[in-house]
């Protein structure tokens, strides 16, 4: 199935991303999954070649994941993406969009099967989504 | 511009591409997916074209024998007609005509 | 120079899709360009807790109207891979026949739509006019114009007869001699150089590294085609990636006028030749694993992931498409052009906004 | 008298606005093959216009979520009395295959009143050009 498979920790993951970059990775896509209630699996692709090598994120819900968006800012995007619809949190995105590329405010997390009825009535501790996209600096 | 000259005379010349629709009404291809029809005598309410429908847009009853096809979901795919055991179900080659108001199929049969 | 905001879109004459541009202007150079999506947004991969995976295959389909039969063809491979099911060769060859099929609609419709973003109306219907064509041989061989609704897991749903092989070789042979007379205008001409030459240049290494796909990589000069891969039948089929060099508006569409004639002559070599046999097999069993698949699409290269715990429903279902890979492209493209120009860098990375946001 | 020629006149020559609400662009391509040579409904005295000041008929195709039913409704808003709205494809008409997705509220009758349904997915040209001439009867009944 998929080959080339390395777990990697929030600690090391900018670490292990950067290491790729050196090494000639081009970025191909964020994949999440929700496991249970609570914990989610980030898959970051990436291709040498026409060679896929995944990396394997494995977080709780509010955890505040380091974004790659530095490294690769192609991973703005889908950073973004996944922060809207699995209300995941991404610290350091280049453009944040907070929650809205997608979606308004009111639906929350719809890709989470397991939290969608019950954070519609709480919020998940998450910041106020409202507002345009900011901006964090141009580069 | 110019080099576009040779390709406005060819086509002033040539014969004409528009098919006049309203006047001239194009006979459909034989395997063309159009307007789906059931023979509900043949029905046996199964309900596999229910099931089957990637749109949900058909409901069977089989206490009551009726067979309910909504056709402004239906999406021209012919699945049921694939899955159909009694073959009863089958698309015509012209699609559904425009219309003012919604519309449902309701097909009445005989109980079983 | 005082900074100007500028939205640009959703309904705008050029694009036929609703797609949102904040363009923040100074004296009508463009500063910073920052795309606002979720107009289109249907939120169709949840439907997979719905629908069960044979149905997927419609739904999946609808992702995009233009490249459907690839779409359908992916999501097929990826379940077949997770199944183990070997697929007959014909449908290998007939999958390869008609997502060639929709690659020279695709590209036909968007140099047809990429004519008339610079205000060249002539050539924008004559594209089109021989676009029919394509869509006539889709119509006889599967019954839909847009939508073909050819697959299924496990093989394909229609043949086609030997004398249909003919009929589409002979329609193939006259739309290539009439995209051919088409060539010298597009490619040659001084108004249509003037407005794309230079405009939008991505180099090299920038693509590289912004992950593009597709023709718009591909007109950097990075040599990535996933049907390298040799997925269907392309592993039986000769070719080569088209190649561009400059990585401006004009390499992009001279890469895609010349992957039409790639297309046609891979439907040939195809046509030649197809084995005869089985179309379909039968289904049995539920998927249960996960798996990355990619195939090449008009726009680039198409992943979907999908995961499956051995119910009747999948997991979860990914799809990144192309287009959503090339956005980053526009970020970096637009600044330090005139906002005249926004319409034709926008439409060449081939916007697909129905695709970006599913 | 004066008001009955410009009434006239308007049925003779309506020109389209074309919105696409969130479809797969398979109708919005079928709507553009009908404006290109095969098809060119121009001939019938059709024209498809980008500003909604000046339309006639507005044909929308797809599903509506929360974003754009806002854009469709402004556009809707802009258009001059008398107007009629076309909605084209199964999306259009009821939400067809993503009726149950989280992010579609369903067809264009939930928002706006809709007065030709187009079936078809995607609705074949032919089929578009029959929903525009019908759409053309039901506009010269509208008050003006």
């Amino acid at each position: 199935m998929l080959k080339e498979m390395v777990p990697v920790s929030v600690d090391n993951l900018v670490k292990e991303t950067a290491g790729l970059k050196i090494a000639g990775y081009r970025f191909v896509t964020l994949s999440c999954a929700a496991i249970d209630k609570d914990h989610f699996d980030i898959l970051y692709h990436f291709d040498l070649g026409l060679d896929l090598k995944h990396l394997r994120l494995t977080v709780s819900g509010d955890t505040k994941i380091p974004s790659i968006s530095p490294v690769y800012f192609a991973a703005f995007l889908v950073e973004n993406e996944i922060q809207d619809l699995f209300g995941i949190f991404f610290e350091g995105l280049v453009i944040d969009y907070r929650g809205t590329l997608f979606l308004e405010k009111m639906i929350h997390t719809p890709f989470c099967k397991y939290t969608v009825q019950a954070s519609q009535s709480k919020t998940n501790g998450s910041q106020p989504l409202s507002g345009s996209p900011d901006l964090k600096e141009e580069s | 511009m110019l080099k576009m000259t040779a390709n406005i005379l060819r086509t002033l010349f040539s014969k004409k591409p528009t098919r006049l629709y309203p006047i001239e009404v194009r006979t459909p291809f034989e395997i063309a997916r159009g307007k789906l029809v059931n023979e509900i005598e043949n029905c046996n309410f199964c309900s596999i074209c229910a099931l089957k429908c990637p749109s949900q847009c058909i409901s069977v009853d089989k206490k009551a024998a009726t067979w309910t096809c909504d056709p402004f979901a239906c999406v021209y795919c012919g699945i049921c007609v694939e899955a159909c055991p009694f073959k009863c179900l089958h698309q015509e080659q012209a699609q559904r005509r425009p219309a003012y108001e919604r519309q449902i199929l309701l097909k009445k049969g005989l109980p079983h | 120079m005082l900074k100007t905001v500028i939205p640009f879109g959703p309904q705008h004459p050029v694009f036929p899709e609703p797609i949102h541009l904040t363009l923040t202007v100074e004296d009508e150079i463009i500063k910073q360009a920052l795309p606002a999506l979720g107009f289109v947004h249907r939120g169709l991969e949840t439907l997979v807790d719905k629908s069960d995976f044979h149905q997927m295959v419609q739904v999946v389909e609808r992702v995009c109207g233009i490249c459907s039969m690839i779409h359908a063809m992916c999501y097929c491979q990826a379940i077949e891979e997770i199944m183990a099911i070997q697929v007959p060769q014909r449908a290998r060859y007939l999958r390869v026949i008609w997502s060639e099929l929709s690659r020279i609609h695709s590209h036909l419709l968007w140099l047809g739509l990429f004519a008339d973003s610079f205000g060249f109306e002539n050539l924008f219907m004559q594209f089109w006019k021989i676009r029919e064509k394509v869509m006539d041989i889709h119509e006889a061989t599967t019954g839909n114009r847009v939508i073909v609704s050819v697959n299924a897991v496990g093989g394909v749903r229609r043949d086609m007869s030997s004398e249909q092989l003919q009929w589409i070789q002979s329609q193939l042979a006259n739309v290539k001699q009439e995209v051919a007379r088409l060539g010298p205008t597009l490619l040659e001409d001084y108004t249509i150089k003037k407005r794309t030459v230079g405009k939008g240049i991505v180099s090299r290494d920038k693509a590289y590294e912004l992950g593009l796909v597709g023709p718009t990589l591909r007109a950097s000069g990075i040599a990535q085609d996933v049907r390298m891969l040799g997925y269907a039948a392309f592993n039986e089929l000769d070719f080569e990636p088209v190649l561009g060099t400059d990585g401006d508006c004009y390499a992009r569409s001279k890469v895609r006028f010349q992957e039409v004639f790639q297309s046609i002559d891979l439907i040939g070599q195809a046509i030649r030749k197809i084995p005869g046999g089985e179309v379909q097999v039968t289904v049995k069993g539920r998927p249960e694993g996960e798996t990355v698949t990619r195939v090449e699409q008009p726009r680039g290269e198409l992943l979907y992931y999908i995961k499956a715990d051995g119910s009747k429903n999948l997991d979860r279902l990914r799809i990144r498409t192309p287009t959503f890979a090339n956005i980053p492209a526009l970020v970096t493209m637009l600044p330090g052009h005139w906002l005249s120009d926004v319409p034709v860098i926008v439409l060449s990375i081939d916007p697909c906004i129905s695709c970006t946001e599913r | 008298m004066f008001k009955h020629s410009l009434q006239k006149a308007q049925i003779k020559s309506p020109w389209l606005l074309h919105y696409d609400c969130g479809s797969c662009n398979g109708c919005d391509i079928e709507v553009l093959a009908c404006l290109t040579p095969v098809y060119d409904i121009e001939r019938i005295g059709i024209i498809n216009v980008g500003n909604p000041m000046h339309a006639d008929i507005l044909l929308v195709t797809g599903t509506v979520n929360p974003r754009n039913k806002t854009v469709l409704l402004n556009l809707y808003d802009q258009m001059p009395q008398p107007k009629v709205i076309v909605a084209i494809g199964s999306c259009a008409l009821s939400g067809g295959i993503f009726r149950q997705a989280y992010n579609v509220l369903g067809g264009i009758d939930k928002i706006l009143p809709v007065d030709v349904y187009v079936p078809g997915c995607p609705a074949k040209p032919e089929t578009i050009i029959d929903g525009v001439v019908m759409a053309l009867e039901r506009f010269s009944q509208k008050k003006w």
